[in-house]
């Protein structure tokens, strides 16, 4: 009889790996934290750099990226508990003491001991950049999304231009990813892909335009703003239909994930990737999700406003709270769509994308205008 | 423009145990060339070197899903040639259990029609849902996939008393979850979008081309071998076929749901009628038919199944040809896909319940 | 307008199974209950009595050695074999001939149960069979003997909220 | 069918009249001619075989063909052919099936296809080539369709084929 290596065997190796290097990293930190005060001096700049209200931690921890892969991974595992709920299931049910919630763990884990591999034929520079450009393109949507009035990584007057700057990275992620795959199926969800976000894109920049007008800002703050006593989903309840289901187009959600459909092209674009390419590509995915379910809240719900219910000095976390409430609503609904819809077909996509969204983004932007000049928008250029 | 030919299958997760080879251009189909014959296994040869028991688990392995409709016409055929009479109770709870078999079918191809147009729900769901009636027709036969209940002269056992009131719970349970799947897959507007018009097979081509089962009805013909040649109690039982005139993909998907529900209606109403007495003849040794032939049919869930037994007074037959649904429904394939994109072409040829290892036998 | 409306119905029909109970059966932790004991066959009348069809149970004292399971099982899977067991004697089984059936071939027709006239062969509950290798499939007659313990109290219960299995 | 064949002791009225309008029609081409309830088994010779074809399609509104059934007889040195054949059309004839035979030489196994007649017949006709070796001539495309294309055995179905494995 020859050994048999079993699964358990392999994770209790890999999680002492794991577990040892972030003692490690404790340590370290530990260490610099606390036996070099006294050196006063160093302890203020070590403040400075990551003391609580320092543009790293605001970057690295709250709001920004450490937050968002928190939430991107209890997404994952939300969606999984949540869909088999309503396909009356279990869903994960062992990691974890409450219902699995440490399986997204459990997976990460899994897939960085996995072996990467990439196809011989690939190009192998690009095709191990996609990953990183993907996680890099949900995390710099973060840096301009306003979760409250006090707490955000930076503000700058054209920070709706900078989204949909970013944005428009997505698609060029995308056929990378399956042109360096050297495949079939990569390259045909890759061309997927581009034509999806391409038809959709446009009727989401006319979409959040509308907004622009009746706010007169490109500053998301000032957008906010200028919904502190109407949401613009009141006002604009088209607008928001057309750029909630571009947003849907945008991230490759049912129904509209034909770039990856499963039956058709296998995984498209992510054909290829294995272990932590893949994983990271996912990680990129979910973090884009959150970040641009916090551009939907910001833009058409009210971003962070909502009844005060923290005692007074607590505003930035009650706005935080609202902001983060709202956000997570809308990416609810958004895996509820997955759950009860079936796929589109490209052509049937394309369709709806130019001959119907596009219009209805149109009139929609009438409307905007109609609104402004009519003047029955006061709160134009915020408060 | 130069043509494309790609081949779908065998080993796609958007096609069976067959390939279909797919003459395209551009994103259109010009001609799919189906190719079956990854899952054959000589079933008619294989049947000359058995005995008429030792053939019954075998026969239902074509369509295991299918175990007792793909055993009807064989015992009817055995029984044929030996003149046997079966006791009305027996007759009774085979169709119980072919109407059970015809719901867990059905289900299945809820299943994976939903995974072919991404409704992962509708795939969950019907899954979930065959687990009562598989419940139920392990309480009958003792098994849960491959029954080898149905024997020549009448079936293996009786049913036990509680079948009784859990079927009619299942029942009453199932109907109300069949309105759920009509709301969240059949009416729902991308699913008609993709399924509404599609893979249209008209009613002269459907009648050219001989096809059976829930095709041929979804093409506005009404045909179906329990009303036109009532085999077991099937007369005495009060229930409708669903016609419908569309002849599309939705048309065919709509059939089976409906389908189910008269299943449903025949279950409850054979469970109130049934009377008591034996089950089986006792046949006391081997079951040897006298030399002969015989033709016979019967609907299983895809459609009409038909054996044509020769008999030279052997242990074994002496021919046995196996004629099964989607044997027939295969030839339909081609027609349907002409002319559809190549994202289409997985629900557009599942909607005719094509099943591979059943076309092959 | 249609559309929207029966878009609506089918999210509010996904959000009413949130509601609903799961039908999940967690197996190992929880196990199917089965009327009676097992398939088994009366061979004067000529009819089974229901029951699961699983494991076999071979009644020693019973079996002559006839060999009619291992002509209807040829046929069928070949999984049954007749062995001789000098060590266990039974006085209507001369040759001290018994079957063995290969777990790896049965497709659990049950037709050997219906083959047997002296009541010698029949089905159990028992399922649970699984091994590494298929050497350990291959029951021998001593295994076959041994009564199995099998014991499931779950089955599918409809309630108000749907079926469950409890 | 099974339910009452002993009650019923004439051919049954119906069926009699078809065998009889077909036994006018095709008098010089019949040899015999079989009738039961429901079902009616027309033997012709095998050079009118597209002659009774026709003459069911449009006479008798057969509008499509269930299987081709082929039966080695290596004692007579023949193989039959059965076309077994129903109707859609005809709401009263759907329980009826008719059956059409003809027998053909074993060593050159030669017919005209029907797929003209009848486009159902083409996958089957095609199976019974590679099953059985028949070559009908006109059919659009004879080749393999369940066997594997490197077949050089005799074609499986002939009785003289032994399976190798055993």
């Amino acid at each position: 009889m020859s050994e048999i290596r079993t699964f358990p065997d392999f994770l209790k190796r890999s999680s002492i790996v794991l577990g040892v290097s972030v003692l490690f990293i404790i340590i370290i930190f530990g260490a610099l934290i606390y036996t070099i005060p006294a050196v006063s001096n160093f302890k203020d700049v070590l403040l400075e750099l990551i003391g609580i209200n320092s543009l790293f931690f605001k970057i690295a921890v709250f709001p920004g990226y450490t937050w968002a892969a928190l939430i991107a991974t209890e997404i994952i595992w939300f969606e999984r508990k949540f869909i088999a709920k309503m396909q009356l299931r279990v869903g994960p049910l062992y990691a974890g003491m409450v219902g699995g919630i440490l399986q997204p763990i459990a997976d990460v884990i899994k897939l960085v001991f996995k072996e990467m591999i990439s196809p011989s034929k690939s190009d192998k520079l690009i095709f191990y950049s996609v990953p990183l450009l993907s996680s890099a393109i949900g995390a710099s949507l973060l840096a301009v999304l306003p979760v409250s009035d006090g707490w955000l990584i930076m503000r700058s007057d054209v920070s709706m231009l900078i989204v949909f700057a970013v944005i428009g990275f997505v698609p060029i992620s995308v056929l990378l990813a399956g042109w360096a795959s050297n495949s079939k199926f990569p390259f045909i969800g890759a061309l997927r892909g581009l034509h999806q976000m391409i038809a959709f894109e446009i009727s989401m920049l006319i979409a959040a335009l509308s907004v622009v007008i009746l706010s007169g800002s490109l500053d998301l703050v000032n957008i906010v703003q200028a919904q502190s006593r109407i949401w613009f989903i009141v006002l604009m309840p088209i607008g928001a239909i057309v750029f909630f289901i571009t947003l849907l187009a945008e991230l490759e959600r049912i129904p509209f994930d034909l770039p990856h459909a499963e039956s058709e092209i296998v995984m498209g674009h992510q054909t290829e990737y294995s272990s932590m390419a893949f994983g990271s590509i996912q990680l990129g995915t979910y973090i884009r999700f959150y970040a641009l379910s916090g551009i939907f809240t910001t833009l058409f719900l009210g971003g962070w406003y909502g009844p005060q219910f923290l005692p007074a000095g607590f505003e930035i976390i009650n706005q935080i709270e609202w902001f983060t409430l709202k956000t997570l609503l809308v990416m609810v609904f958004i895996i509820i769509l997955r759950g009860v819809n079936p796929r589109f077909r490209l052509d049937l996509l394309l369709k709806f994308g130019w001959s119907r969204l596009l219009i209805l983004a149109f009139l929609n932007l009438f409307i905007a205008i109609f609104i402004l000049q009519m003047g029955w928008f006061p709160f134009t250029g915020g408060i | 423009m130069s043509e494309l030919t790609v081949t779908v299958g065998p080993q796609h997760p958007g096609s069976g145990h067959f390939a279909l080879i797919v003459k395209l251009d551009g994103d259109k189909i010009v001609e799919v060339i189906p190719d079956p014959g990854y899952v054959h296994r000589g079933d008619e040869k294989v049947s000359e070197n058995k005995n008429y028991i030792q053939n019954i688990p075998h026969f239902e392995r074509p369509a295991i899903l299918d175990a007792s409709n793909m055993l009807f016409p064989y015992v009817h055929a055995v029984e044929d040639l030996m003149k046997l009479e079966v006791p009305v109770r027996g007759q009774y709870i085979r169709v119980i259990m072919a109407e059970l078999n015809r719901i867990i079918s059905h289900l299945y191809y809820f299943a994976i029609y939903g995974i072919f147009v991404g409704h992962s729900t509708m795939f969950m769901w019907p899954v979930a849902d065959r687990e009562h009636f598989i419940d139920l027709a392990q309480m009958i036969s003792g098994q849960r996939v491959g029954f080898a209940f149905l024997l020549p002269g009448g079936v293996r056992n009786d049913i036990p008393e509680a079948v009784k009131e859990r079927a009619n719970e299942a029942c009453n349970y199932f109907e109300k979850r069949l309105i759920e799947y009509e709301r969240i897959f059949m009416n729902n507007p991308i699913f008609e979008k993709r399924a509404k018009g599609m893979g249209i097979l008209s009613k002269e081509d459907a009648i050219k081309l001989g096809v059976v089962g829930p095709t041929l009805r979804a093409s506005g013909i009404k045909s179906d071998i329990r009303k036109d040649e009532p085999y077991a109690v099937y007369d005495k039982l009060d229930f409708e076929i669903p016609v419908s005139k569309d002849g599309d993909s939705w048309a065919r998907a709509w059939i089976h749901i409906e389908e189910m529900r008269q299943s449903m209606s025949i279950i409850k109403q054979a469970l109130k009628d049934i009377p008591s007495g034996p089950v089986k003849l006792n046949l006391r040794g081997q079951v040897r038919p006298p030399p002969g032939e015989t033709f016979t049919r019967a609907e299983s869930s895809r459609g009409a199944v038909s054996f044509y037994l020769i008999s030279n007074g052997g242990m074994t037959p002496y021919r046995l040809r196996m004629i099964t649904p989607s044997f027939r429904n295969l030839r339909a394939i081609s027609h349907i896909t002409k002319g559809l994109l190549l994202a289409d072409l997985p629900p557009a040829f599942w909607s005719l319940d094509y099943w591979p290892v059943e076309a092959d036998r | 307008m249609n559309y929207v409306f029966k878009l609506f119905s089918a999210i509010i029909s996904g959000i009413k199974h949130l509601f609903m109970r799961r039908l999940t059966f967690r197996y190992p932790n929880q196990k199917l209950k089965f009327h009676g004991d097992g398939y088994q066959y009366d061979p004067k009348e000529g009819v089974g009595i229901s029951g699961y069809r699983g494991r076999h149970i071979l009644y020693l004292e019973k079996c002559t050695g006839c060999s009619l399971c291992f002509m209807m099982c040829k046929g069928i899977s070949q999984a049954i074999q007749m062995i001789d067991l000098p060590n266990i004697q039974v006085p209507v089984n001369k040759k001290s001939s018994f079957p063995q059936i290969d777990y790896a071939k049965c497709v659990y027709c049950g037709f050997c149960v219906d083959a047997c006239p002296f009541k010698a062969l029949f089905e159990t509950n028992e399922y649970e069979m699984v091994s590494y290798d298929r050497e350990s499939l291959l029951f021998t007659p001593e295994q076959l003997a041994i009564k199995p313990k099998y014991k499931g109290t779950y089955e599918i219960k409809y309630g108000k909220r749907g079926a469950y299995h409890g | 069918m099974s339910e009452t064949p002993k009650i019923k002791h004439e051919p049954p009225k119906r069926e009699k009249k078809i065998a009889d309008n077909i036994t006018v029609k095709l008098r010089k081409d019949i040899l015999e001619i079989e009738i039961k309830p429901k079902r009616i088994k027309v033997k012709v010779k095998p050079e009118s075989i597209k002659k009774a074809a026709n003459f069911f399609k449009n006479k008798l509104n057969i509008d499509h063909v269930a299987s081709v059934s082929g039966i080695d007889y290596p004692n007579d040195n023949e193989i039959e052919i059965v076309y077994h054949t129903g109707t859609y059309k005809h709401k009263d004839l759907s329980d009826l099936v008719i059956a059409l035979a003809f027998r053909i030489s074993r060593e050159t196994p030669k017919t005209p296809s029907l797929t003209e007649i009848w486009p159902s017949t083409e996958f089957d006709e095609r199976e019974t080539y590679e099953m059985l070796g028949v070559i009908f001539e006109g059919h659009p495309k004879l080749e393999k369709l369940f066997l594997p294309e490197d077949w050089d055995d005799i074609p499986p179905l002939r009785k003289d084929f032994k399976n190798p494995r055993r």
